[in-house]
């Protein structure tokens, strides 16, 4: 017979744990409140040890990870919040609430904070569009996204999305969010004070997602579908509302601290801010407002109703939040108090009905550092060799067709269901290598961006965490913008496998050392493990979002050539790195050999030579060659800068190496005659490679390799073909 | 043929913001009498089926596929021979 | 002169709005709560863009009950000047300050991109800094934005020059391509009989400023201005 | 104390989108005997009047204030005394 505390989801040794940590058997109550707040989704019990690695300090830092989220500064007293966090169980399950409600969250991260929330990106990751399956999916959770960004008025300004197999059965839904606050307004996530009130805010407690924490911590299986009382609806209204009134609250300065009930609701925000605040709390249920009858105490205080918040106000100014809120049309209630014993007491009406130490929810969660052992899948794929391949004849085919394969095409078909414009900041919007938002009132500009190659984790986790931070620190800094740090969420299959947790440890050395070389630390994050279906794990995808600065606005750049008769180079080298690119994977079906190298001293050199030469208005256009290679970068600066190019190229390599293979730190930059010797200069000052490709000219996009044309393909026809994949899949 | 009326909502328990945003403007107009708005969709369909148990068994599979989604929703249906 | 800037919870574009009024054009402007009655001292009144209570049941049917719209009402009938921008347009239908009513996009999706609107009236106090033929770009963001007027409405709507702006090519052509949401006879904008109200779908707040990809928005802005400068006449 | 449930459709005339995409989506899973799909709202109520009569005016002010749009909308209603 299986027992309670298993059913819960906890190991014998854990319900032990519990029962040394309070001296006695826990109740029905506190055996669920531990069940939550030990899972996986909200101890990370398996992963903490392994996220220790990641650089976190820095003199930009205001906020490293254990917050809501991380913040750094961006001078003028003023800062950015900002996290990402997935959903994607709930997601596969229920595609349009799913992904509508991982927004709501991760908004909520950000404005506990005192932030104005000013941009959401989204990460996302599907099987094949050639199934039906995932075209419902993705159609849900991109109109999810949609509808609640939009309705709640935050513009969904980036982000990307990558098909692959893997994700059949268990797409990846991360959403980020970006808020800007002054310094003096920053708001933690802490309860201190005793005998300060608790207060609930915002929507009214319903029997949603109980035991969610849970359920986004199992693998997906045929049972999932029964599990359906785990999803839950959002309201962006009440959301905007709620936003408003806690921006509001935080101004009048009345409050000590807040967070959003998420992931295991009321536990969790209560045990975690009273952990903080080295504090207790004593909280009645019954005084929780209800939006259904008959709940049990475990029920209310397990819901994961959205659109909530636990508010700490200073003594006395009870009175002005209830003021505040009616304002929006909103509740608040108190509904306990701080104390100094460390103990969560949670009461219904007269009667005590749990009492645990706040932080054996929290810190004495075991932690647990499995086997990890690399994976066997791994000789096969390394000892591809592209070589082996039959030669290309038709590059123009194969350009294409790359151009249609639903990775590379353009995204437009997603983002222009965003709203990326409401608030008036977003100077470039999606479809770019970064997204920039002016600073109203201010010279500055922000940069934002989410990254990961999974296909290169798959191939090499180490290697492929760290493309993941650099390339997000080079699509910042072809925007203009210095890259400031790092937000992470680290999707796997199933930790207790050896190499899944192999593949874990990898990939955060990996990152960690690209954050380590490039300045950029880790302020925030998440992790979604037991991404599997039946047995079989995503590739690993370490999603890297990432946040830079640019000082002053007019020193920004796009990746679109801008004017005939342009010269054109590639700052970096092209080496012989077919494997794990697009080009195999789509043309060949290989998702195969070893993945690009990267040299982080190179990465840094061409970053700083590319910002450089952006500050001092060298450059016309700069972007980021990544999927697709050289031929696929040229194309995307051609079509949207609605000109053609003529480019030559003398090389060592093979035509299919110089065109498709995906070399990291590079940039294709295009400059004005005059400034092709300055350029040169300072690209000779930071030893940065600087080869000349060809000029901006024609309807064309024309490719020649060491003097035989190998591409020549009309721009039109380019284009349309980019433009339209994604449309035509879904029919 | 047969018409099918289907009426789908939210379940019972999952939160229904629609509902309460309407019932909340009845309130404002002064409909103090109303409560447990709920917001669903209606549709309606000509269905050619040889008899009423084919047309049953269509309409039952074409909600479970398409038009309600069972994680969240329910329907009910009627069939009105036309 | 006065601008005010109506807020309804859920409305997202009145700081836009405001931005523009008071930072570029460099006028006057308040924010006006939804639940203020008293719309007095102001010149022009802006319905901002949004979701107003969230859009749910219907697109600015309880935004309309708002104590704020019986001095909208009021004003307008007063010949006061009134836009209202996308979820403003659905609040004025709603209203019933304006004719037709707004469906779901033939589409089914909400899309945000720059259109194409031809001028079709230039003698309103919104576009007299536009001549009729020209072509503006500015961008949209709805996911109901598919005007429709019975057959009879419009006519008359055609009849009296109300269509302000229609959905058109870049070139100035009226194509089913060019229309985003399916609106009849492509319609992006439509006055009053009286010419004092009007409702667009499209932002102009949005591209009011060079740095944000256009300036063609701040002609509306401008236009009002001028015809208050004016004294509310036509030159 | 009356539940209303109330149907609130396009006019006859008026073109339902979201009635041909569901049409199209139907046809696309190979329901080829389905046509004429129209999609529109349903909601619930529950009412405190003194009779059916009074239950029954209440609703269709209702319904004419709010919750249909006259201009493109029909709407029906059937009262269930509880
Ligand atoms: N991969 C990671 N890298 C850095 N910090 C992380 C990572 N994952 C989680 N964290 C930090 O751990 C804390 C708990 O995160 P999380 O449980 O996702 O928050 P929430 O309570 O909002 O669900 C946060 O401060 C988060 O920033
Ligand atoms: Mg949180």
């Amino acid at each position: 017979m299986t027992k309670l505390w298993q059913e819960m989801g906890l190991t014998d040794y854990e319900y032990n744990k519990i029962i040394e940590l309070l001296g006695r058997e826990p109740n029905y109550t506190e055996l669920s409140m531990f069940s939550v707040m030990w899972s996986e989704h909200c101890s990370y019990k398996h992963s903490r040890p392994v996220l220790r690695n990641f650089p976190t300090d820095g003199p930009q830092v205001l906020q490293g990870p254990g917050e809501n989220a991380g913040v750094v500064d961006i001078g003028d007293g003023q800062a950015v919040a900002f996290k990402i966090e997935s959903h994607n169980h709930p997601s596969a399950i229920e595609p349009f609430q799913g992904a509508a409600t991982g927004v709501g969250g991760i908004i909520r991260d950000v404005f506990t904070m005192g932030a104005r929330p000013i941009a959401l990106l989204n990460s996302l990751r599907f099987g094949s569009l050639d199934r039906d399956r995932v075209k419902y999916l993705f159609n849900g959770v991109v109109s999810g996204i949609s509808w609640y960004g939009n309705c709640i008025g935050i513009p969904t300004v980036g982000g990307e999305v990558y098909f692959n197999d893997s994700y059949t059965g268990n797409p990846l839904v991360n959403a980020m969010c970006v808020g800007l606050l002054e310094h003096k307004d920053l708001k933690k996530g802490v309860a201190s004070g005793v005998g300060n009130p608790v207060m609930a805010v915002g929507a009214r407690t319903g029997r949603d997602g109980i035991h969610g924490a849970t359920f986004a911590s199992e693998e997906l299986s045929d049972e999932s579908e029964e599990k359906r009382p785990s999803v839950q609806v959002g309201d962006p209204f009440m959301e905007k509302l709620l936003l408003e009134a806690c921006l509001e609250l935080i101004r009048s300065g009345a409050v000590i601290g807040m967070q959003d009930m998420g992931a295991a609701g009321l536990v969790s925000s209560s045990c975690e801010m009273a952990t903080r605040g080295g504090s207790g709390m004593i909280i009645d249920v019954a005084k929780v407002p209800r939006r259904e009858e008959g709940m049990e105490p475990y029920e209310v205080l397990l819901s994961e109703s959205q659109e909530r918040m636990l508010v700490i106000p200073k003594k006395g100014k009870e009175q002005l939040v209830k003021e505040i809120f009616a304002k929006w049309g909103l509740e608040a209630a108190v509904i306990g108090r701080v104390t100094d014993d460390g103990m969560l007491t949670i009461m219904d009406g007269e009667k005590k009905v749990a009492a645990v130490p706040a932080t054996a929810l929290t810190d004495a969660c075991p932690v647990y550092e499995p086997e990890a052992r690399k994976p066997a899948y791994l000789e096969q794929t390394a000892a591809f060799t592209p070589e082996s391949l039959p030669a290309v004849e038709e590059y123009n085919d194969v350009l294409l067709r790359l151009l249609a394969s639903p990775t590379i095409a353009s995204k437009e078909w997603v983002y222009r269901q965003y709203d990326y414009m409401v608030r008036t900041n977003t100077v470039v919007g999606p479809g770019s290598d970064a997204a920039v938002l002016r600073v109203k009132g201010t010279k500055k500009g922000v940069a934002v961006t989410t990254d990961c190659n999974s296909l290169y984790c798959y191939l090499d986790p180490f290697t492929g965490g760290a493309i993941a931070v650099a390339e997000a620190a080079r699509n910042l800094v072809c925007s203009g913008a210095k890259p400031l740090a790092v937000t992470d969420c680290l999707n796997f299959g199933n930790p207790e496998k050896p190499e899944i947790y192999w593949q874990f440890k990898q990939a955060v050395a990996g990152m960690s050392a690209a954050c380590e070389k490039l300045g950029t630390p880790v302020v925030s994050g998440n992790v979604s493990f037991y991404n599997e279906t039946n047995g079989e794990a995503i590739y690993p995808t370490p999603v890297v979002g990432m946040v830079g600065l640019i000082e002053n606005i007019e020193q920004r750049c796009t990746m679109d050539f801008k004017q005939e008769g342009d010269l054109i180079y590639l700052l970096g080298e092209t080496k012989a790195e077919l494997g794990g690119s697009q080009y195999l994977s789509v043309i060949y079906g290989q998702d195969a050999g070893k993945p690009p190298q990267l040299d982080l001293d190179l990465e840094a050199a061409v970053q700083g030579c590319c910002l450089e030469a952006i500050k001092r208005g060298l450059i016309a256009s700069a972007h980021d060659c990544a999927e697709g290679g050289l031929a696929v970068a040229l194309a995307e600066c051609a079509i949207s800068g609605r000109r053609g190019c003529s480019v030559g190229v003398s090389s060592d390599l093979t035509a299919t190496e110089v065109l498709f293979s995906e070399s990291q730190s590079r940039i294709v930059v295009s400059v004005t005659p005059e400034n092709e010797k300055e350029l040169l200069a300072l690209a000779g000052e930071y030893n940065v490679p600087c080869q000349k490709l060809g000029i901006v000219a024609g309807n064309d996009l024309r490719i020649m390799v060491n003097g035989t044309e190998v591409v020549s393909v009309p721009l039109d026809k380019a284009e349309n073909t980019w433009r339209e994949a994604i449309a035509c899949k879904l029919g | 043929m047969f018409r099918a009326e289907i009426k789908v909502m939210l379940k019972k328990g999952v939160l229904d913001p629609q509902g309460g945003a309407v019932e909340r403007s009845l309130h404002a107009l002064e409909y103090d009498n109303v409560s447990q708005v709920r917001v669903g969709k209606y549709m309606e369909l000509t269905l050619d089926a040889a008899d009423r148990e084919a047309a049953k068994q269509q309409v039952r599979e074409m909600c479970e596929r398409l038009l309600a989604n069972p994680v969240i929703e329910d329907y009910t249906f009627d069939l009105v021979e036309v | 002169m006065k601008f005010g800037v109506v807020v309804f919870p859920g409305s997202n574009c009145d700081a836009d709005v405001k931005y523009v009024i008071d930072q570029v054009l460099k006028q006057p402007v308040d924010y006006i709560w939804h639940q203020e009655a008293d719309v007095s001292g102001y010149d022009c009144l802006v319905l901002p863009g949004g979701f107003s209570f969230g859009d749910y049941l219907r697109i600015g049917a309880i935004a309309r009950f708002s104590p704020v719209m019986k001095g909208v009402e009021r004003f307008a009938r007063d010949g006061g000047l009134v836009i209202g921008i996308c979820n403003g347009f659905q609040i004025l239908l709603e209203a019933g300050l304006l004719p037709g009513a707004m469906k779901i996009n033939d589409n089914l999706q909400f899309r945000c991109h720059d259109t194409f609107l031809r001028v079709e009236n230039a003698t309103t106090p919104f576009t007299g800094r536009m001549s009729a033929g020209q072509v503006v770009k500015i961008p949209i963001a709805h996911g109901e934005g598919n005007y429709y007027a019975d057959e009879e409405t419009l006519a008359e709507l055609e009849k009296n020059g109300q269509v302000v702006f229609r959905y058109s090519t870049p070139e100035g052509e009226i194509t089913r391509e060019a229309n985003p949401n399916g609106s009849t006879a492509n319609i992006a904008g439509i006055v009053n009989k009286e010419g004092n109200v009007l409702g667009m779908m499209p932002h102009p707040e949005r591209c009011a400023e060079a740095i944000l990809g256009g300036e063609d928005g701040k002609l509306i802005f401008q236009s009002i201005v001028d015809w208050l400068e004016r004294g509310g006449n036509s030159d």
